[in-house]
Order: structure tokens, then C-alpha cells, then sequence
């Protein structure tokens, strides 16, 4: 599978400054959105890891497709968001349905099937909706949200709510037909979409570079829209939030859509059953020492915040997520009655009289 | 009351609801500044504007899942899919996210959208533009189906469709487009998911829908003329939800039942409509129950051979004779 | 005979064909290297080298364009959907080009190729990663549409579908992937079209496919042991062709017919059946057409209710024995 | 609708030299190929003229769609092909059907649903198709077959036939999702494929500049694919021919695919029902000034061809078509048996035993 050269690529790469030793707590971020964002990237990361441990304990059934190592785009983005804002994403999803400020005893319980899960045990993993958070789903049909989210968008053009739509999928995600569709009604309807690829490097199994003509599966086709083209390092919550803050704003202000490529990398397989043997040796390792978190965790300290500030945001984290667990693994199952419930809008499933 | 054709009836639905219920909202190719392929659209652009009725690329599943969106998020959008064979291409958006987000999420997305497409065959168009799909769009859990046999009914089922909080398939037959007839003035809306008995008779039921509803009736005065077979004739117009009651009551009088579909043979309505009343009505029946639907395959162009591939009304006539007495 | 999974005969069944075959081709998502997500085909990659066996893009018009243009043109390709669900994605390069264009063209293209995919529920994956949509197929005109239960079947299906000149819809159930059974060793081919009676009865008839010919089997098994009814089990294999002469021989015999669907009710394979009974051999019947089928509704996650959406041995045990007496 | 300017549109001219007065005859084209394609533009302008005739006579029913002033792209494409190489065309094919050799009489037939007709009165004037002269079918929903293409030109690369897939489009048809999918896979196959995007300016009765993110439909993504952008005069086909030879070139030596965007109009409406009321005005009248066969008429009279030539050529073109059209007139109505033949390859359409 020859790579061809990208041709004449229409790149402009991101103009934000980058992170490093030089710049102050209270710039352009402050230390608050950086807090937000260190709880954020920790809720997720410490809720994947439990959903992985209830998993081998066979307490979720079915399949769950874990963003170990992607915390920082969810996080960067959601910090981002006004509250009425709309995330759409993928099976992938844990991760951007949590940091909209969802339940996480409700995610954990839909996870294991329970009635008291965020959907009665009617959706599991890959489906986690939570609409009075703007978690308006987690698509698992490859490339169907994309047009979805432009339909939200729509909606707040036409309506004037000022709110946008954010849309997360994967690099694989970008070599289906929807996302053609989808990136070029936004653009001609100057639709406030942000359009956010993860770019983790794998479509499912198979690396992206060998089903892909271009080298950078989003930013090389933006240029296909008329749009810029924009990589960010995913594994930087600060870098993804200043992208992601200017698209929100362009959104806002009537510009239209953008189309962000966030390069990162999962730590796990591609879901559960996957234990990644395709990968070459030394690559996770290497994606290991990028490690969004205790990066991160280094980059407050480095900023001065001190040791106690950063463990309390962890430690309690890590309580809310213990009992959480708890009160999902103490749910009961959802009751018989609910499996005809909910397919129409009087709330039952009849189709005849 | 005033005379329309089918078509007409169809921008007099979107604008009765246009004009009461701000956020419908109406999209599609060609359906804006052109006023649809089929002409069935004209005037709703001059009337509400390039925000409320709008043009799009030839992009049926961002059509799709825009309208998606917007009905999750508040609107009440109206798309048009050109010809319903085109449902093919945006499937994914109708079967797998439409259908099943309120569900799936437990009840918290609503989906108060309604997909209109021209359907059915006639017109000698060829196999991929003549197609009567309906069944595609029944046998998916969580989509009403919709398919008016008169101008009448394409009015107020379609307002009914806009009003309704879940997603309506809505099927335009194309050879009914020009046909005419009679439109309550004023606001019309009529109730989804009853049948109605068009004409009524003694000896045996015949079940249709849309294009296939004029030719039962036809059959029927003949048959009522020349062979003195007295049959009724149930205009479905809804296959979701079903009407069974009215076709109960219905066999429950004839004890023969008769079903014409414009579909296809295999999995096709009437192929429901049967099963159910051989499993809950079989005590009723008289006679076995008899489907008259188009061959199982690929619609034809050349006129000689689409006319003898749809069910007509010799065929109609003859096979309620034959079987009847 | 060897004891193969289910899973293990799909890839046996495959390299027997391309071994006997240069110019079958197998295309897919992951279906090479990692030799596919079901661990279906796993070896095939390694047998027949990157030029036959192919990992494509997340692109599913694309697999099944690229299908259709290499079978219209001299090659027998053979490609994985992953999930049935996602057919929906591509359900125009189904069902409009590939199982239209030998009709349209009067036979010019010939569109030898078989689309393999995993069907079905019960493995918690919700309403998009479970569906039975056999039915989808068996509606459109121009495709085959086989089912197996068993790993001989899978195995001797799968090389005559892909030995069949026309296109085949193969559709392999989820939950049996895992199952195990005697396969013939050799070269083995199943001839397509035939039902098989698996379970031999006098009372009445239920007629099973895929997943639910196991679940039928227990029923019948267990409606002899605690009720004495002796039901005859049918394995249908094939719902096109259909086997019709064998459907008919059981009515004619037990004079009672059930059906046992995985996909939701409406217009299910378990209707179009029961609507030919009903025409053709109503006479034959002794008592009401019963169908089971998973409710009209999405499918949900949680195992509980997924359980109770399926139909179960219970359940087939119940509704059998609850009308035969 | 606002349109966005293109940005940095990945773009590399045609560099193909483009006719002059100062051209010679036997240059790279040569007398004979430039007679050839004078006789297939003229096949396809008066058999396409004759067929609107036959429409308004009522002789033809249905639908039709005629590519009358787009003549040149399908003869220029057609000279450069060898016969076993591939057309793939829309239900706008009547061109590049007849371009292949295919008989006027059978498309005349078909398009009156005659039994002697291409198609024996089962397709209609959308899926002319004739395997033997390798016009491998007209597509009539947007976008198919661009992928079904694709595959051709996978079987010759895996049967190393040297053959190439010709594949014809409109440019309404580059915003549809299968576009994105067939271009993509082509490349990374790096498949014997040449896909020609005729650009005439309207989808169907909306300008393509309404609905498309970029100036130049095709040409302005050919970068998303890593693909040179490829315009040409679509009304020239000496310019076709050159860019359409090379493109095959390439293929053929495995060197993948090209798009190319052709410029040009339709002289008449959509289809038979429209009456094209939607141009502005004069936009006709400019391009009836680039018609293709006047222009072509008076180039080869510079070339110093003499009158008698170039319109004896024409002469034998109306007469075929003169007695293709009575041959089909003549033709009896398919057979009613015909209906149920030809579903499957044993010639029947049983679905049962
Ligand atoms: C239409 C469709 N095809 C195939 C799949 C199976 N599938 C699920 S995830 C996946 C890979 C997606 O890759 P990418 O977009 O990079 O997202 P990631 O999983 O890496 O987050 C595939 C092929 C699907 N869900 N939908
Ligand atoms: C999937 C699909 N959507 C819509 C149509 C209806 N339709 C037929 S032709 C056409 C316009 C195509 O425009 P273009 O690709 O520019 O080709 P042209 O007709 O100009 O040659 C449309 C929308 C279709 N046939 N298929
Ligand atoms: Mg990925
Ligand atoms: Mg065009």
C-alpha cells in the first residue's frame, strides 16, 4: 500500500502559542480552567480504569471501547463548552459523556446493564446519552453523528441560541462516505460545528497510514472544504483547549464550522477483546512517556501549584468514583417491564391498535 | 372544500403547518427555489424564505442527520428524500439512528421529524426510480409509516405527520401525483393509524394502500357489475401503527381477505397484514387469503412490461373472481 | 469428520474456494491481518497473501462497489460487513445496483459474489451491533439470502454461495460463532435452497433459522418430554430460494405451522412464510399460523432484557404448547 | 450561501499543451484520431438531438437525460481507450455509451422500450449498458458508481490485463458520500482508474456553486486523496483527449488514478421536464458561442481538412441514424414473458422450489 506524498497540503497550522516553562499560570487559560481540566482528564482516566477492572471481573457484559490516553482532547474541549453546548461522539465516548459533567454512577450502571443506569440498560457502553448535559449520544454506526451534529448546529443557527455542536470521532472515521457529507453541508451552511478528529493512529486493527491517501487523515482534507487545516497535540490538554476555544468562538460568532485533527494515542486495545498485538514494539511505550496525565500533573507543578492541590483534586476523584461504583454494582437490573417502553413518544412500543 | 391534485395537497400540508408551528422546518434537493422535482413543493420558498426551506446538496445523509439533529434538538424539520429507492443511500440514518435514539436512550432524545419521498412505480422510469419501499421502512422498529391515497389525506396525514413527536416515513405515491380531488378548506388534519373503508361489500375484503387503492376500487365496481361479487375495499393508509382493528371487523364480516400490494412479493406489508390474521383471525377466515403484488423482481421500464408487472385491475378482478365462487 | 466451530468453518470454507479458485478475492474491514473481529478468518491472509485477501478502509460503499465492478468483471469476490446493522451504509450498492443490474441490463452483467456478515443478538452489543435484518434481503428482488446453523452447514453454504452465480447475502449468527459441530472432511458443498428437516414430528411444525434452529430443537425436545406433542423442526438454510415444497410437505403432515424469528415482527421471513401457507395451503391447516419473534422494538443492551427480548426455549416451549391442545 | 474562497487549493494545471492556429495536424493527435472523434461527437449530438424529437413525439417515455453540449468530454475519453478498457457513466450515458461503438439502433430501441432495444425494454434510458463493448452500465442513483468502477479497475490489476476504468460524473455528484469512498480506496489500491467529473455547472436545477464548499468541485479535493487537481476545457476534446491519455497512461503502468474536472454545460434542461428556467440570462447563450462541434468543424477546416471530409462524415452519421431510427420504430414491444426473465443467471426469477 504505497503512501503518496501529500501534495501541496492546504495547511495552516494552528496559530496558539504552545505550553512550556516560560509561560504563567494566569495567561490566556488561568488556573482555574486548569484545575477544571486536571478533574476532568482524572475523572476519565480513573473511570476507564474501573470500567476496565469491572469488566475483568465480568461485571459488564458486551463490549466497551476504552480512551485510555485521549483524556486531554474530552477534557480541553469540554472546558471549552458553555453548559448548553452539544457533544456528539462515538462508542469511544465514556470519556466525552463524563466530561460534560454526567453521572458517573449512572455511566458505570448503564455499563453493567442496571435499571439505574443512564439509560435503563437499554443502550450499555456504546450509546451514553445524557441530553440534560448536551451529551446528546455516543454513535456506534461510523460516521452517522457527524451529519447529526450539523443538524444541532442547524437547529442553533436557526434559532439564534448562540450554542455549538461539538463532534468527536476517530481518524478512521474520516475515510467514510458521512464525513464527506457532513464536512461540506456545515461548511456551505455555515453551521457552528466543531469538528474534532482523534487522531489515535489506529482504525480499529489496521493503522490509518494503510487505508488512507493522505497523510494527516483530517487537517490534509480540510482543504477539501475550503476550511483550514488544523493538528493539535491531543495529548495536551492546554493546546486542545485554545484550538478548540478559537473554533467554538468562529462557531459563535456566525463563522462556521472548523475541522480539528488532535494527534494521540490509546493505551489500550481497541475494545475489550483487543490486545493490540498489531502494534510495533516500543510504539506504546513511546506513547507512554506522552501520557496526558501525569504530564499534566508535571505541568501544574511546574506552574507552582502545589502537591496538596493537585493529590485533593485526584483523591477526590477517586472517592466520588468509589462510590459511584458502589451504588451502580448495588442497582438492580432494569425490570422486565421496561423492555417495551420508550420506542414511541407516549412512552410505550405499540404498532397497531 | 376545494379541488387539488395529490401534489398540491402536499405544499398545502407543509404550509398549514409552516405557518402555525415556527420551528418546522423543510429541506431537501431542489425542493426550495425549484419547487421539488415533482413540483409538489411550489411556493413554499417565496412563502417562507431561504431560512425555513432550504436547498442542499446532493448529500442524502447529511439531510438526513441534519434533520436528525435538529428534531433532537427542538425543530420539527420536514426532508425530502427525491424518490424513495434514494433511501437506500442514507439507510444508516433512517434504520439505525432515527428509528432507535429514543429507545436506545431510554426516552430522553425525541425525533419529531418526517421524511417525505415519492414512491412507487408507473411512471417508466426503470428499477432504481420506481420502487414502492414501504415495507423497508415497517419492518424497522421505531418508525411510523405513512402512504395517503388521495389528496385529501395527503393534506391531513401529512399534518398529522408534522405534529406527530416521532419520526414518520411518509410516502408519496408518484402515479398519484396528478390525480385530483376533493380538500377540506381550512385547517385539515386527520388521525394517524386508521384504516379506512372506502367502499363497502359482503363478500370479501380487499386490503390496499396508496396507488393500489383505486385500482381495488375499480375492481370492486366490477366486480360488483359483472359478477355480482360484492367486495370492500380498506384503504390502509397507515401500516404504522396498523389498523388491525378496522381489518378485523372487516374479516369478521366477509371471512375473505385479499391484500394488493405495490411492492415487491417477499416480507412485503401485505405479507404482515396476512400473517396476523391467519394467526388471530384464523377462525374468521373462509378462504385462503390471498396476496396480489407485484412479481418478486426488478421493476421494468418499457411501459408494455411495467403495466403487466404492477397489480392492475384486471388482476384485481380476476383474482377475487376466481377465488370467489 | 472434524469438530469445527462455527467461526472456524466460515475460514475452512472460504480456503476451500480459494484454493479450488484464483479468481476469488476476499475484501473487508480487518478481515486480513488481524483476521477479522469474529476471529472468522483468521489464517486466510497468511494461506492466500495481501493480493487476495485485502484490509480496506472504513468504507463500506466502497467494499461493496469494489465487489460489485470485480465480480460484473471476471472475479468471484467475496466481502465481510462486519456487523449486518452496518449494511445500512451501503444498502444502495445492495440493493439497487447489485441486485438489480443483471435484470436491468436483460442478463448482460453477471454479479457472482457472496457479502458475509455477522447477524444477530445476544451478545449485549445494543441496538446497532445486534440486528437479525435477513429480512432486508429477502424483500429485494435479485439477491440469495442463506442463514446456517450449523459449522457443516456454514462450511457447505458458504462454497456453494460461493460457487452460485448470482449474489449471495450470507448471514452468520453472532451467537453461534462459538458453537461446535462435525464438519466433513474433504471437499464439502451444500446445495443452496434446501430446508432441512432437523427434527422429525407428527403434531405440528416449527420452522426455524440460524440461532433459533438450536432454541427450536430444545423447544421440541422438551414439549416431547413433559407434553408428549411431537414437533417436527424445520431448518429453513435458505429464505431464497425457499423451500417451499419442504414447508409444504410438514403442513401437509402436521397441519400446524409456527414460526421462529430472531428479527422483529413486522414483515419478517416468518410473515412471508406464513402468508404463502395461508394461500396455498390453508386448506391443509389445522389450527392458527403462530409466529414468535423478537417484539417490534430495538434491540436492548442489558443482558436481562436482551434475554427476555429473543426468543427463548421457554418461550417456543410455551406458545406451542399453550395452542397444540 | 456564502461562498468561501478556496484556500491554497492544492493545484497543479494540466500542464498538456492546448490547441492553437499555430498547431499542426500530425502533431501528438494526428489526422486520424481527430477525424474519429469529429464522427463520435457528432454521432452523440445528432442521435441525442433525434432522441429529443422521438421524446416530444411521445415516442419515448419515461425520463431522459441528454448531454447535448457535452459532447467533447466523452469522445475525447473514448478516442484514448482501448476496447477492452471500461465506461461507467450515468443515466446522462447516451454519450458515453454510443462513444464505445455501442449500435444506435439498440439505443434508440431501449430508449422507446422496444424488445430489440439494448437492454431488451428492461432498463430504459438511465442504464444503457453494453458488456461487450465494455460500457459496463449507467448508474441512475448519484454516486454508485464511482466505487463499482473501482472494482473493475481492481480486476485488472489483479488479473494484470492493462486494462483501465473509465468512470463519468457530474459534478453534483462530488458532495455525495460514495465520491469521498471511491477516491480514497482507489488511491490507496492505487487502482487503473480515471474518474472525469463533467462540471456543468448545475445539479440537477441548483447552480453546484450553491451546495459546494469549494470553487472547483472535483479539482479542489483531488488533494484530499493526494491526487494531482486536473482541470480541462470540456468542450475541447483535443484538451480531453490529452489529459484523458494521460491519465490512462498512468493507470495502465500502475500508477493509480486521476480525477479529472471537466468544464462544460448542457445545452438543454435536466431532464426531458425541465425547461432550465433557472439560468440567468445570456449564460446559455455564452456557452452556445463554445459549443464543441461548430468549434471542433472549424478547427479542422484550419487544419486545413477539406470541407467534403469533414461533412461527409456527418452525412454517414445521419444516415445511420436515419435508418437506426426507423430499425427501432419497427421494433415490437417486449415480449410479456420477458418480465420474468433475467433476475437470475439461470436466465428464470423463481425465489422458490
Ligand atoms: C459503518 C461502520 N463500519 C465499521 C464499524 C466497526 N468499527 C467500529 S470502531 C471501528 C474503527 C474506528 O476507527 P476510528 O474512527 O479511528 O476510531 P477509534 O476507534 O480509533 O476511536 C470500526 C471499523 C462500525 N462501527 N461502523
Ligand atoms: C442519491 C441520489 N440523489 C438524488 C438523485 C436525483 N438526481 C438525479 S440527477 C441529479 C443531479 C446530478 O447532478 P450532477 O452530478 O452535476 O450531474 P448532471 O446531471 O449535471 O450530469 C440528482 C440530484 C439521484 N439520482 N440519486
Ligand atoms: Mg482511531
Ligand atoms: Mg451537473
Amino acid at each position: 500500500m504505497a503512501k503518496r506524498p501529500v501534495k501541496k497540503r492546504a495547511s495552516k497550522s494552528a496559530k496558539v502559542p504552545t505550553p512550556s516553562a516560560t509561560a504563567t499560570l494566569n495567561d490566556d487559560i488561568g488556573e482555574e480552567k486548569r484545575l477544571e481540566m486536571w478533574r476532568l482528564q482524572l475523572e476519565v482516566r480513573h473511570m476507564e480504569q474501573r470500567l476496565h477492572d469491572l469488566f475483568f471481573q465480568n461485571l459488564i457484559k458486551g463490549t466497551s471501547h476504552l480512551a485510555i490516553g485521549q483524556e486531554a482532547i474530552a477534557s480541553g474541549c469540554a472546558a471549552v463548552m458553555r453548559p448548553d453546548d452539544y457533544t456528539f461522539c462515538t462508542y469511544r465516548g465514556h470519556a466525552h459523556t463524563k466530561v460534560r459533567g454526567v453521572s458517573m454512577e449512572k455511566i458505570i450502571g448503564e455499563m453493567m446493564g442496571k435499571g439505574n443506569g443512564l439509560l435503563g440498560g437499554k443502550g450499555g457502553s456504546m450509546h451514553l446519552t445524557d441530553v440534560d448535559k448536551g451529551a446528546m449520544g455516543s454513535y456506534a454506526i461510523i460516521g452517522a453523528h457527524l451529519p447529526i451534529a450539523a443538524g444541532a448546529a442547524w437547529k442553533a443557527q436557526y434559532l439564534k441560541t448562540g450554542q455549538v455542536a461539538f463532534c468527536f470521532f476517530g481518524d478512521g472515521t474520516t475515510n467514510i462516505g458521512a464525513f464527506h457529507e457532513a464536512l461540506n453541508f456545515a461548511v456551505i451552511w455555515e453551521l457552528p460545528v466543531v469538528f474534532v478528529c482523534e487522531n489515535n493512529l489506529y482504525m480499529e486493527y489496521t493503522p490509518i497510514s494503510e487505508v488512507t491517501a493522505v497523510e494527516h487523515p483530517a487537517a490534509d482534507r480540510a482543504g477539501a472544504y475550503g476550511l483550514d487545516s488544523i493538528i493539535v497535540d491531543g495529548n495536551d490538554a492546554d493546546a486542545v483547549y485554545r484550538v478548540a476555544r478559537a473554533a467554538a468562538e468562529k462557531a459563535r460568532n456566525g463563522g462556521g464550522p472548523s475541522l480539528i485533527e488532535a494527534k494521540t494515542y490509546r493505551h489500550s486495545g481497541h475494545s475489550r477483546a483487543d490486545p493490540a498485538t498489531y502494534r510495533p514494539d516500543g510504539e506504546l511505550e513511546e506513547w507512554l512517556k506522552k501520557d496526558p496525565i501525569p504530564a499534566y500533573r508535571q505541568r501544574l507543578k511546574e506552574f507552582g501549584i502545589s502537591k496538596k492541590v493537585i493529590d485533593d483534586i485526584e483523591d477526590a476523584v477517586l472517592a466520588e468514583l468509589d462510590a459511584a461504583t458502589e451504588a451502580a454494582k448495588n442497582g438492580a437490573p432494569p425490570s422486565e417491564d421496561s423492555l417495551m417502553t420508550e420506542v414511541w413518544a407516549d412512552g410505550g412500543s405499540s404498532w397497531r391498535n | 372544500m376545494a379541488e387539488l391534485t395529490y401534489r398540491e395537497a402536499v405544499a398545502a400540508g407543509i404550509a398549514q403547518e409552516m405557518e402555525r408551528d415556527e420551528t418546522v422546518v423543510f429541506l431537501g434537493e431542489d425542493i426550495a427555489k425549484a419547487g421539488g422535482v415533482f413540483k409538489a413543493t411550489v411556493g413554499l420558498y417565496d412563502k417562507f424564505g431561504p431560512d425555513r426551506v432550504r436547498d442542499t446538496p446532493i448529500s442524502e445523509q447529511a439531510i438526513l442527520g441534519a434533520a436528525m439533529g435538529a428534531a433532537m434538538t427542538g425543530l420539527r424539520p420536514i426532508a425530502e428524500i427525491m424518490f424513495s429507492d434514494f433511501l437506500a443511500v442514507c439507510w444508516d440514518i433512517v434504520s439505525n439512528q432515527i428509528a432507535k435514539s429514543r429507545y436506545m436512550t431510554d426516552g430522553q432524545v425525541s425525533m419529531p421529524l418526517v421524511i417525505r419521498t415519492a414512491n412507487g412505480g408507473g411512471a417508466r422510469f426503470g428499477a432504481q426510480h420506481s420502487q414502492s419501499v414501504e415495507n423497508w421502512s415497517m419492518m424497522i422498529p421505531g418508525l411510523k409509516v405513512v402512504a395517503p391515497s388521495s389528496p385529501a389525506d395527503v393534506k391531513g396525514l401529512l399534518a398529522a405527520a408534522i405534529r406527530d413527536p416521532d419520526p414518520v416515513m411518509f410516502f408519496e405515491q408518484k402515479s398519484l401525483y396528478a390525480t385530483k380531488g376533493e380538500v377540506p378548506d381550512g385547517e385539515h388534519v386527520e388521525e394517524m393509524g386508521k384504516a379506512r373503508v372506502v367502499r363497502d361489500g359482503d363478500d370479501v375484503t380487499i386490503v390496499a394502500l396508496a396507488a393500489m387503492v383505486p385500482r381495488a376500487v375499480e375492481a370492486a365496481d366490477r366486480l360488483q357489475a359483472e359478477e355480482g361479487i360484492s367486495a370492500s375495499v380498506v384503504d390502509l393508509r397507515s401500516l404504522v401503527p396498523l389498523d388491525t382493528t378496522t381489518i378485523f371487523n372487516e374479516v369478521g364480516k366477509t371471512g375473505r381477505l385479499v391484500t394488493v400490494e405495490e411492492n415487491p412479493r417477499l416480507c412485503g406489508w401485505g405479507a404482515e397484514v396476512s400473517s396476523i390474521v391467519a394467526e388471530e383471525r384464523f377462525w374468521d377466515l373462509d378462504m385462503p387469503i390471498l396476496r396480489i403484488t407485484t412479481p418478486h423482481i426488478p421493476l421494468p421500464s418499457s411501459e408494455e412490461l411495467e403495466d403487466i408487472a404492477l397489480p392492475s385491475v384486471a388482476r384485481i378482478f380476476e383474482t377475487v373472481r376466481n377465488e370467489v365462487d
